[in-house]
């Protein structure tokens, strides 16, 4: 690598086979690393144990999207109809609740989903177009594509570039790589 | 490139046709979908397909000038029928859009592997049908330029929409379901826009792909969220599908006409769309996968499981029909049996019995398993469904409202230039955008099928 | 109406005093407000009008924009504007100074000169208010004023209020003071007020095509009078139509006094001599006969549609069906027992529908009939008839004697003199004379048989003996018997003068030609069918440079420049000398008419004649076709051609519009092989494709659509007149067929000896009901009086309409006022006068053939014509044709139902019709999204769509005629009947001020005050002793389609009708 | 620089994404503010009118009653302007010579009306009606604002429905006695709440629903 280099973000191992990238992963928790992080070209079953995930908090945006979509959706069409302009209609009762649930159920829909995808982009910190990983030239060309990438960031408070290429050539990674931050 | 994972086939599917044709990498996978849209030179075809296509649109843009400028009296419309072929058309579009979304959702739930290389333009064609769909409501109102009453906003006359109006239900159900079906949809093309990012040459598609793709890095982090959004996601969507349908037949089974007011609309409405959905999505599949060599992917299972999806759907259809015809005989409301006798009997009863052939009669054929396996009929079967299930509307919205409850003020409808311009103009629509779409998105998602040869590959170990 | 100032002269509202409007708390409802004042004294009124050629120039030049109430806020003129939102205040009673008639003229022609400017309608816009200078008196805006007049017609003239807002007639009512109308109208009158402003009226004198000014043709007049005084030969000939006005008849005298050779013809394409000769022939001298009908217990038509047609037909309504009430309640004569008509006639007519037996015969067995009823009441002579006509002709016969003194046989004015002399002498030898009729003078000025007058006239042009033609009114170049061939004759005829309401077939014709004022428009006055009196005054100076029949003729005579308004003073004067004339003239035009000027019924007039004396005459061949004309009940004898609300005014039995087509009977269509076959669009409530036959007969030929009529004689062809017109205007040019064509001097109503036949081709007639066969359902409830007294409540037989009480929804209560209507089926015969007065009442488009033909006419009330026949099928040409050789026929008006749990309303996503707090459904145009949702979930079909711009935004004259106080509805929008709720909102605003609720009968819907029968009666259904409660307390009160608990506020009352059982039991 | 985006496009790509949204809102509500404002409902606009006609001077200062001039008040669905004639009744005599009032004996020397510019405009398919509003105890004022002080007339109000609505929902605000409705001065007592509620049994004012009612308004 050219000299004049700013700090690291990390230090990039590539493997060939979700399975690799899995052990791989799990031992690198083992050894103790914490700030670590896989990049798969789809979603690899296992690997956010092995990572060591904690559970995702979207469910719980849905659930709360959904209430609200629901309870605003129906409050408006009582309050429209029994307060606001109170009107006979064809001699039904104003608070015709039983045609109000279509629009309150297409509402709690309506909340739940937006919730759901804006909130997992928001947890995800997307959009994102720069990324200091897309400095590597293999992970444009592979990590979308074919191959799997582990990398231990220099974040991690037992981080050192040179322990963490020794660690992932352990594993037997290929093209290691020191990603420039 | 070095050592691919081996060949996929796995004994238990041996006897199915596969999913996806054996022999596929990762790369080849990728490559072969995205270069569709990357490498591939665009066609003479395409372009003759997207100019005959466009000037239909072209048409439908000079028909709504014309309508808007004359009024909705340049339809065939009148009283008693004031509903035409634009409800006609709005319902049927509307249940074309319902495979899209049901395929993705419901079938995803039920983890239904093949559902894979069919749902991205199924869901494509999903929002292209509810596009087209949601013109007619707002073009069939006599001033179309307040149709933004239908929505609740503060407006100085402090009065609301009447939330008992099934149309209200409508603009929400239908909104919705477009929004909705618009999520679904991206969150589903995130990865395959990093991979064309990654894999595009030119800088502009680099840059268009990039902020599409939002910075997608395939971080497991992401993936994790990212899953359990999409689950939830089809959780949402699927029980949304079966709303929207419900709604639409509202429109009807809320009103007090003969032939409207029955219980029975929501759950054969739903079916109908189904149907439709379905044979859409096959009268779109196979031209594609002719054209695109995409038969690695659309295999023959998928064919055949649709036609099986179609034969179960239709044959609720037929149900429904029977069922609607028993309820008025054995209810003895005066007026419903008289109803669904004038569907024998009546003025238009040629478009009932073409109705039963195409709906009920033809799809019986699907029971066959050669037919089900014989790529050009199926082709043509999907076609004569389409046709059946408009006819459905037709009959639904007019021969209804041209023999109501008082013989004085009974009438007959019959589409005018006007009404057909419309119609067509809107399928040009659809086909065009399908048409920008399989050129400027991949039409099968390429993450997925990477899973599908990853999954492979472990039932080989 | 809340308000109806009755001013003596409109053109005198100006000085109205203040308690002009102090007076209009106190009355209500229809009733004149009268008011009593300084004698006008309005030297202006001899005046020539002010020039109008800025008006007249614009209203050539139809460009413009609706100005009047519209929806969106459409580009208007802002000039133009502020003439209609333009202030009409009080004057301060000091400023007394006689307003001479210009400033109303000045605002007539500018509102009418400035409405074609453009301007923009934005918000921001500038608009301008333009008060007056000098402030008439007595008009208020937004306050109506009520003035009485008079529209003659044929032999009669219909006692009118009209309703003038800011001068400017708009609606026509009936004036209940005036016998031949006792506060009801019919279709022609009600449509009368847009022939005013039909804007290709002849609108100024022309000579040979040039446009002249009047006094150019007085000049040239003056001139052709002398010279046929100096000639002295006879060359002068007048030539009219029936004339009961005194002074027109006094000035034609004038003229032949001056010349004493002249000649005054007279031709009434539409009326027959046979009333005239038959009374000649069993009085020896013209008599007029006046009936009773409210007397006769038991009445015989013979071929009389007395109903809706011929002298006093509104009159004869309202007393024919003030004793079918059979609700003592509803019975101002106090609960007589039921009458009972019988009706021969060979083609169903307004009459027949109600009648109780109902026997079709060909026109010419009619005479047999009668011969043969004359015989059994021995008066000698006999007919022969069929064994089925002869059985009921029996039951009749017995029916009549035991009624005798109270019974009425009345013969159809297209009917040979011999059948009138016949009834005649019948109705003497049943002791009815003096009981349920009078004889009086005749009602015309000069009568005398028109067809000879006509024949004398062409005779004497034809061998040049006529060299001055003055033809007044009329078009006989298109209405003369063809064998006449008046025009080669006309053209003989070196000066020819022509007084013509349009430049018509005549005109064209004509050397001079002067436009016609409209009754609304010039003084002059005009006899009803009793020999009433009345003064025609006007409400409006003539919005052309046109004249009056008077004035054209004056122009002969004498005194030229003596005015109508002379004239009609002078003649008053004279008939009333001493007393205070000013008085009694003031009385004469507030109430419409001189009082007791009707003639005083003759005594001893006995009938000097022997039905044996009559001549055999042959039966009519059975298998040979008889052709029958009669005037069209919308164009009458072509003079309505060019009315849009009557061309496109539904025919009471055919339904058909916008077209004449040749009638024939379902026998009759099988045998020619006739159909009808209906078409994918429009259907039954719109289009239906007939078959084209050509006629032959009398040497001549006609090309016309066929019509299958149910009920109507087999054999017989009938041929509407009135149609066909060459030059009638926009609206009336070349519409259906001419059947003047093969009508000849020979033939006049009753023609034989002609052949049908069928050409390949197919002509679109545009029927608004095709559909007569009510499929079982609950619509229209029917029974006999028996039935009716067995059990009173047979209408709610089997009548599902759910309790109120099974509901989830807890029921909306209306403590206020909750407006009802109730239609009373046995008096409603499909008159349409209802329909025209809600058409002009609620500025209602009129969408012309084609959009008729798809389905989409306006019209807010319509009437349902059903036959009572058990049939399968809805085809006349089938078989089932035998069911309908003589089926019962029975009318409905269908107004917007008003349901309190409208389906409309749920299912409207914008609110845009939602129900009111009395009540009412009310329809917000101005929300309206036009998704005919509403109208999809309306059961009864009342709503109507603006499927495109129906309205007429262009002619400045319409827009003079609409109603300022009902929105104009724009294009993609809904409407519908709204109870006049224009009508209620003021009486309430009214009665508000006082802190008084509104009285019964105040609030009048314009259909209600039309109907001459009164079968729709309106009100507030909370009020017990509301006529409305009374009606809904009945037992024969239902509501159609209640199953479907829609609670309609308008509900019905069964028909009833009262059949003799001897004729039952056959 | 391999990457295809620089470090900063992740900043602006966020901070647009929330701008944007935000934006939208802001447009939505502009737009909903605008039509309240008096750019749409012409409130508080002067115009010239031929002859600058001070309400303030007449009614104001000379304490002349509306009615002497907007005599169709009571009876009519409109106040009515005054014919030059009413003008003329006393400018006759007063300032017979003023230049400014030329127009006006302009106006009644050659008979052609004086054009006034339209101050307060309804939509055509709004059935108003003067005569019922005075009787039931609506004074000028509400309406109208206090003319007596304005030397040019202005719009007070926005006349827009919401603003009628207030109104026929609440009649009790802004009722007063018979005697106070010409009075341009009349400031709702304190005990507003009673009088306004007893004036509505005393003068029989409708029920809400019933003042609400569409038909009321619109035919």
């Amino acid at each position: 690598m050219n000299e004049h280099r700013s700090q690291i973000f990390g230090v990039l191992g590539e493997f060939e086979t979700p399975k690799q990238l899995i052990r791989a992963a799990a031992k690198t928790r083992d050894a103790g690393y914490r700030e670590i992080n896989a990049y798969t070209p789809f979603p690899v079953e296992g690997l956010s144990e092995a990572l060591g995930l904690k559970k995702s908090a979207v469910p719980l945006l849905t659930l709360i999207g959904g209430l609200l979509g629901g309870l605003t959706g129906f409050g408006f069409q009582y309050w429209s109809a029994v307060i606001s302009y109170p009107i006979n209609v064809g001699g039904r009762s104003l608070n015709s609740w039983p045609a109000f649930i279509p629009v309150t159920f297409e509402l709690t829909v309506l909340g739940a989903s937006l919730f759901a995808v804006f909130g997992m982009l928001a947890l995800n910190k997307l959009p994102e177009p720069y990324h200091p990983l897309f400095n590597v030239e293999r992970f444009r060309q592979h990590a979308s594509n074919d191959r799997f990438f582990l990398c231990i960031e220099a974040s991690d408070p037992k981080f050192s570039a040179a322990d963490a290429a020794r660690f992932l050539k352990d594993l037997d990674a290929q093209n290691i790589t020191e990603v420039e931050d | 490139m070095s050592v691919a994972p081996p060949p996929v086939n796995s004994p238990e599917i041996e006897r199915l046709p596969q999913v996806l044709k054996p022999g596929h990498t990762y790369d080849s996978v990728t490559d072969q979908i995205s270069s569709i849209v990357l490498t591939r030179p665009t066609s003479m075809g395409w372009y003759a397909g997207f100019a005959v296509a466009f000037s239909f649109v072209m048409i439908l843009f000079f028909t709504i000038a014309y309508l808007v400028l004359k009024g909705v009296g340049i339809w065939g419309i009148n009283i008693p029928i004031g509903w035409g072929f634009a409800i006609v058309n709005f319902v049927w579009w509307i249940g074309i859009g319902h495979a899209g979304t049901l395929i993705s959702a419901i079938l995803f739930l039920l983890n239904q592997k093949w559902r894979t290389s069919i749902n991205r333009f199924a869901e494509a064609m999903t929002l292209f049908a509810v596009m087209c769909a949601g013109l007619f409501p707002l073009l069939h109102t006599g001033r179309p330029w307040f149709a933004y009453w239908m929505f609740p906003y503060p407006s100085t006359m402090n009065i609301w929409p009447q939330f008992r109006s099934p149309l209200i239900w409508d603009v929400f159900a239908v909104s919705t379901y477009f929004t909705v079906s618009l999520l679904f949809w991206f969150v589903g093309l995130i990865p395959d826009l990093a991979t064309l990012r990654d894999r595009a040459t030119k800088k502009p598609l680099q840059i268009i792909f990039g902020m599409l793709a939002l910075g997608w890095r395939g971080s497991a982090k992401h993936w994790q969220r990212y899953q359990s959004a999409y689950m939830l996601l089809a959780g949402l969507a699927t029980p949304l599908v079966l709303s929207v349908h419900t709604v639409v037949s509202f429109d009807f089974a809320v009103a007090i006409v003969p032939g409207w007011h029955t219980t029975i609309f929501p759950p054969y409405f739903v079916a109908g769309a189904i149907y439709s959905g379905f044979a859409m999505v096959l009268t779109i599949a196979i031209p594609l996968r002719k054209y695109y060599q995409l038969e690695d992917f659309i295999t023959m299972r998928h064919l055949e499981n649709m036609a099986k999806v179609m034969l179960g759907t239709g044959l609720i259809v037929a149900y429904g029909y029977f069922f609607e015809y028993f309820m008025a005989i054995y209810s003895g409301q005066r007026y419903d049996v008289f109803l669904v006798q004038q569907r024998f009997h009546g003025p238009y009863n040629y478009y009932y019995f073409a109705l039963i052939l195409c709906n009920i009669l033809t799809p019986q054929l699907l029971w066959i398993r050669k037919v089900r396996t014989n790529v050009m009929i199926l082709f043509l079967m999907s076609l004569v469904i389409n046709t059946g299930m408009w006819l459905e509307r037709f009959v639904i919205v007019v021969i209804s409202l041209s023999r109501d409850f008082d013989p004085s003020a009974w009438g007959r409808y019959s589409p005018t230039f006007w009404d057909w311009t419309t119609f067509t103009g809107t399928l040009g629509l659809f086909t065009m955008l399908l048409y920008l779409f399989v050129r400027a998105l991949p039409a099968i998602s390429i993450a997925e099928m990477r899973e599908l040869v990853a999954h492979s590959s472990e039932e080989h170990k | 109406m809340s308000e109806n100032e009755h001013f003596d002269n409109p053109l005198q509202q100006y000085r109205a005093h203040d308690h002009a409007h102090e007076h209009d708390h106190a009355h209500n409802g229809q009733h004149a407000h009268k008011q009593e004042e300084e004698p006008p004294e309005d030297p202006t009124l001899r005046e020539y009008p002010l020039d109008l050629a800025a008006v007249r120039q614009k209203l050539q030049t139809k460009t413009g924009k609706q100005y009047w109430r519209t929806i969106e806020e459409l580009a208007d003129d802002p000039h133009f504007e502020n003439f209609l939102h333009r202030e009409f205040p009080r004057q301060a009673s000091q400023w007394d100074d006689s307003v001479d008639r210009r400033d109303f003229l000045k605002l007539m022609a500018a509102s009418l000169a400035l409405a074609g400017l453009s301007g923009c309608g934005l918000n921001q816009e500038r608009t301008n208010i333009i008060p007056y200078v000098k402030q008439p008196e007595g008009i208020v805006l937004g306050r109506p004023l009520f003035f009485a007049t008079v529209m003659p017609f044929g032999g009669d003239a219909l006692g009118l209020l009209v309703e003038s807002h800011e001068g400017r007639p708009t609606k026509i009512e009936g004036n209940p003071d005036h016998p031949s109308s006792l506060g009801a109208t019919d279709a022609f009158a009600q449509a009368s007020v847009l022939n005013l402003y039909d804007p290709d009226r002849a609108q100024t004198p022309t000579f040979v095509g040039e446009i002249r000014t009047w006094e150019q043709f007085v000049a040239a007049a003056q001139a052709m009078g002398a010279a046929a005084k100096i000639d002295g030969s006879g060359g002068f000939r007048i030539l009219t139509g029936i004339v009961t006005s005194p002074i027109v008849a006094d000035q034609v005298q004038a003229l032949l006094k001056l010349n004493p050779k002249a000649k005054w013809h007279q031709w009434e394409p539409a009326v027959a001599d046979g009333t005239r000769e038959g009374a000649k022939m069993a009085f020896g001298r013209y008599l007029n006969t006046v009936y009773h009908v409210d007397k006769a217990d038991v009445i015989l038509s013979l071929d009389a549609d007395f109903l809706s047609n011929g002298p006093g037909h509104v009159r004869y309504m309202k007393e024919f069906y003030r004793r079918r009430k059979l609700d003592p309640m509803a019975d101002r004569d106090g609960g007589e027992e039921m009458n009972r008509l019988y009706v021969v006639e060979p083609t169903p007519s307004v009459t027949g529908a109600s009648a109780d037996h109902r026997l079709p015969l060909k026109a010419a067995d009619v005479g047999q009939f009668a011969r043969a009823l004359a015989g059994k009441l021995g008066l000698g002579g006999s007919g022969t008839i069929s064994p089925a006509a002869e059985k009921w002709l029996n039951a009749a016969v017995g029916d009549l004697q035991k009624h005798r003194g109270s019974s009425l046989v009345v013969a159809g004015e297209h009917q040979p003199a011999e059948v009138h002399a016949l009834a005649q002498a019948i109705n003497a030898a049943l002791g009815n004379v003096g009981k349920t009729l009078n004889y009086t003078e005749p009602v015309e000025a000069n009568p005398v048989n028109h067809l000879e007058s006509l024949r004398e006239l062409c005779a004497d042009m034809d061998a040049g003996r006529v060299d001055t033609l003055v033809i007044i009114g009329g078009n006989p170049v298109y209405d003369a018997p063809h064998d006449f061939d008046f025009l080669s004759k006309l053209k003989k005829v070196s000066n020819t003068v022509r007084l013509g309401t349009h430049f018509d077939e005549t005109s064209e014709h004509c050397k001079w030609n002067i436009g016609e004022s409209h009754f609304l428009e010039a003084w002059g006055d005009a006899r009803a069918f009793d020999g009433t009196v009345s003064v025609i005054q006007p409400l409006i100076a003539p919005l052309y440079h046109t004249h009056s029949a008077y004035e054209v003729l004056a122009a002969f005579g004498d005194k030229p420049d003596v005015t109508g308004y002379d004239a009609v003073r002078a003649r008053l004067q004279a008939g009333n000398s001493g007393a205070d004339f000013e008085k009694f003239w003031r009385k004469t035009l507030n109430d419409g008419l001189v009082a007791n000027s009707a003639f005083a019924p003759l005594s001893g007039v006995a009938a000097k004649f022997s039905a044996g004396s009559l001549p055999e005459l042959k039966p009519a061949g059975t298998d040979e076709l008889e052709f029958i004309f009669r005037p069209d009940p919308s164009t009458y004898d072509g003079r309505f051609a060019n009315n849009g609300w009557l061309q496109e005014l539904p025919k009471p039995v055919t339904k058909l519009t916008w077209d004449n087509a040749a009638l024939v009977s379902p026998a009759t269509a099988q045998k020619l092989a006739l159909g009808h076959t209906v078409a994918a669009r429009g259907g039954e409530h719109g289009q239906i494709i007939s078959a084209v036959i050509d006629i032959a007969l009398s040497g001549s030929k006609v090309t016309a659509a066929a019509w299958i009529l149910p009920g109507q004689a087999d054999g017989v062809v009938v041929l509407p007149l009135g149609y066909g017109r060459q030059k009638a205007g926009y609206t009336g040019t070349n519409k259906g067929f001419n059947a003047y064509a093969v009508r000849v001097s020979s033939a006049l109503w009753t023609a034989s000896g002609g052949t049908i036949t069928k050409t390949s081709q197919e002509y679109p007639l545009a029927c608004t009901q095709y559909h007569f066969n009510m499929e079982g359902r609950k619509i229209l409830s029917t029974g006999t009086l028996e039935e009716y007294k067995k059990n009173p409540a047979f209408a709610r037989e089997g009548d599902e309409q759910p309790p109120k009480s099974e509901t989830l929804y807890k029921e909306f209560a209306y403590p206020g006022y909750a407006w009802g209507m109730a239609i009373d089926l046995n008096s409603c015969n499909g008159c349409n006068a209802c329909v025209v007065a809600c058409v002009a009442e609620n500025n209602i488009a009129v969408v012309g053939k084609d959009q008729v033909m798809r389905g989409r006419e306006m019209h807010w009330i319509r009437i349902d014509r059903y036959y009572k026949a058990e049939t399968p099928t809805n085809d006349p040409s089938t078989d089932a044709g035998d069911a309908l050789a003589n089926p019962e026929t029975f009318f409905q008006p269908v107004p917007c139902q008003q349901c309190e749990n409208a389906p409309c309303e749920q299912v409207c996503p914008v609110g845009a019709t939602v129900h009111s707090a009395e009540g009412l459904n009310d329809m917000v145009y101005n929300r309206c999204l036009g998704t005919r949702y509403c109208s999809n979930n309306c059961p009864y079909k009342v709503r109507r769509f603006n499927f495109l711009r129906f309205q007429d935004w262009e002619t400045p004259q319409f827009k003079l005629q609409r109603n300022p106080e009902v929105s104009v509805r724009s294009r993609g929008v809904m409407e519908k009947c709204t109870y006049c709720v224009q009508r209620i909102n003021n009486a309430r605003i009214e009665s508000e001020k006082q802190n008084r609720s509104i009285i019964d009968g105040e609030i009048v819907t314009a259909c209600e005050a039309a109907c001459p029968s009164e079968a729709i009666v309106f009100g507030n259904a909370n009020d017990p002793n509301s006529r409305v409660s009374k009606l809904k307390a009945q037992q024969r009160n239902y509501s159609i389609l209640g199953e479907l608990n829609t609670r309609p506020r308008t509900t019905y009352l069964a028909a009833v009708r009262n059949p003799n059982s001897e004729l039952e039991r056959a | 620089m391999a990457q295809i985006f620089h470090r900063n496009t992740n900043f602006i790509a966020r901070v647009s994404l929330i701008l944007g949204i935000l934006l939208a809102g802001l447009a939505l509500s502009g737009l909903l503010g605008a039509v309240r404002s008096p750019f749409y409902t012409n409130q508080n606009i002067t115009r010239d009118q031929p002859i600058q006609f001070s309400h303030k001077h007449h009614a104001g200062d000379d304490g002349i009653d509306c009615r002497f001039c907007h005599v169709g008040v009571e009876t009519s669905a409109t106040a009515g302007l005054p014919p030059t004639k009413t003008c003329m009744n006393c400018h006759s005599v007063l300032f017979n010579s003023s230049s400014y009032l030329e127009p006006v004996r302009a106006s009644y020397r050659e008979d052609k009306s004086i054009e006034w510019v339209r101050v307060h405009r309804l939509p055509d398919f709004v059935y108003f009606n003067h005569s019922i509003h005075v009787a039931k105890g609506v004074g000028c004022s509400t309406c109208h604002g206090q003319v007596n002080q304005m030397p040019l007339v202005f719009q007070a109000s926005t006349l827009q429905m919401q603003w009628c609505l207030d109104c026929h929902r609440n009649p009790e605000a802004v009722l007063r006695p018979h005697d106070q409705v010409f009075n341009m001065d009349w400031k709702a007592p304190a005990n507003q709440a009673e009088l306004g509620h007893q004036l509505a049994m005393t003068n029989k004012i409708r029920t809400t629903a019933e003042l609400t009612s569409c038909s009321t308004c619109h035919r």
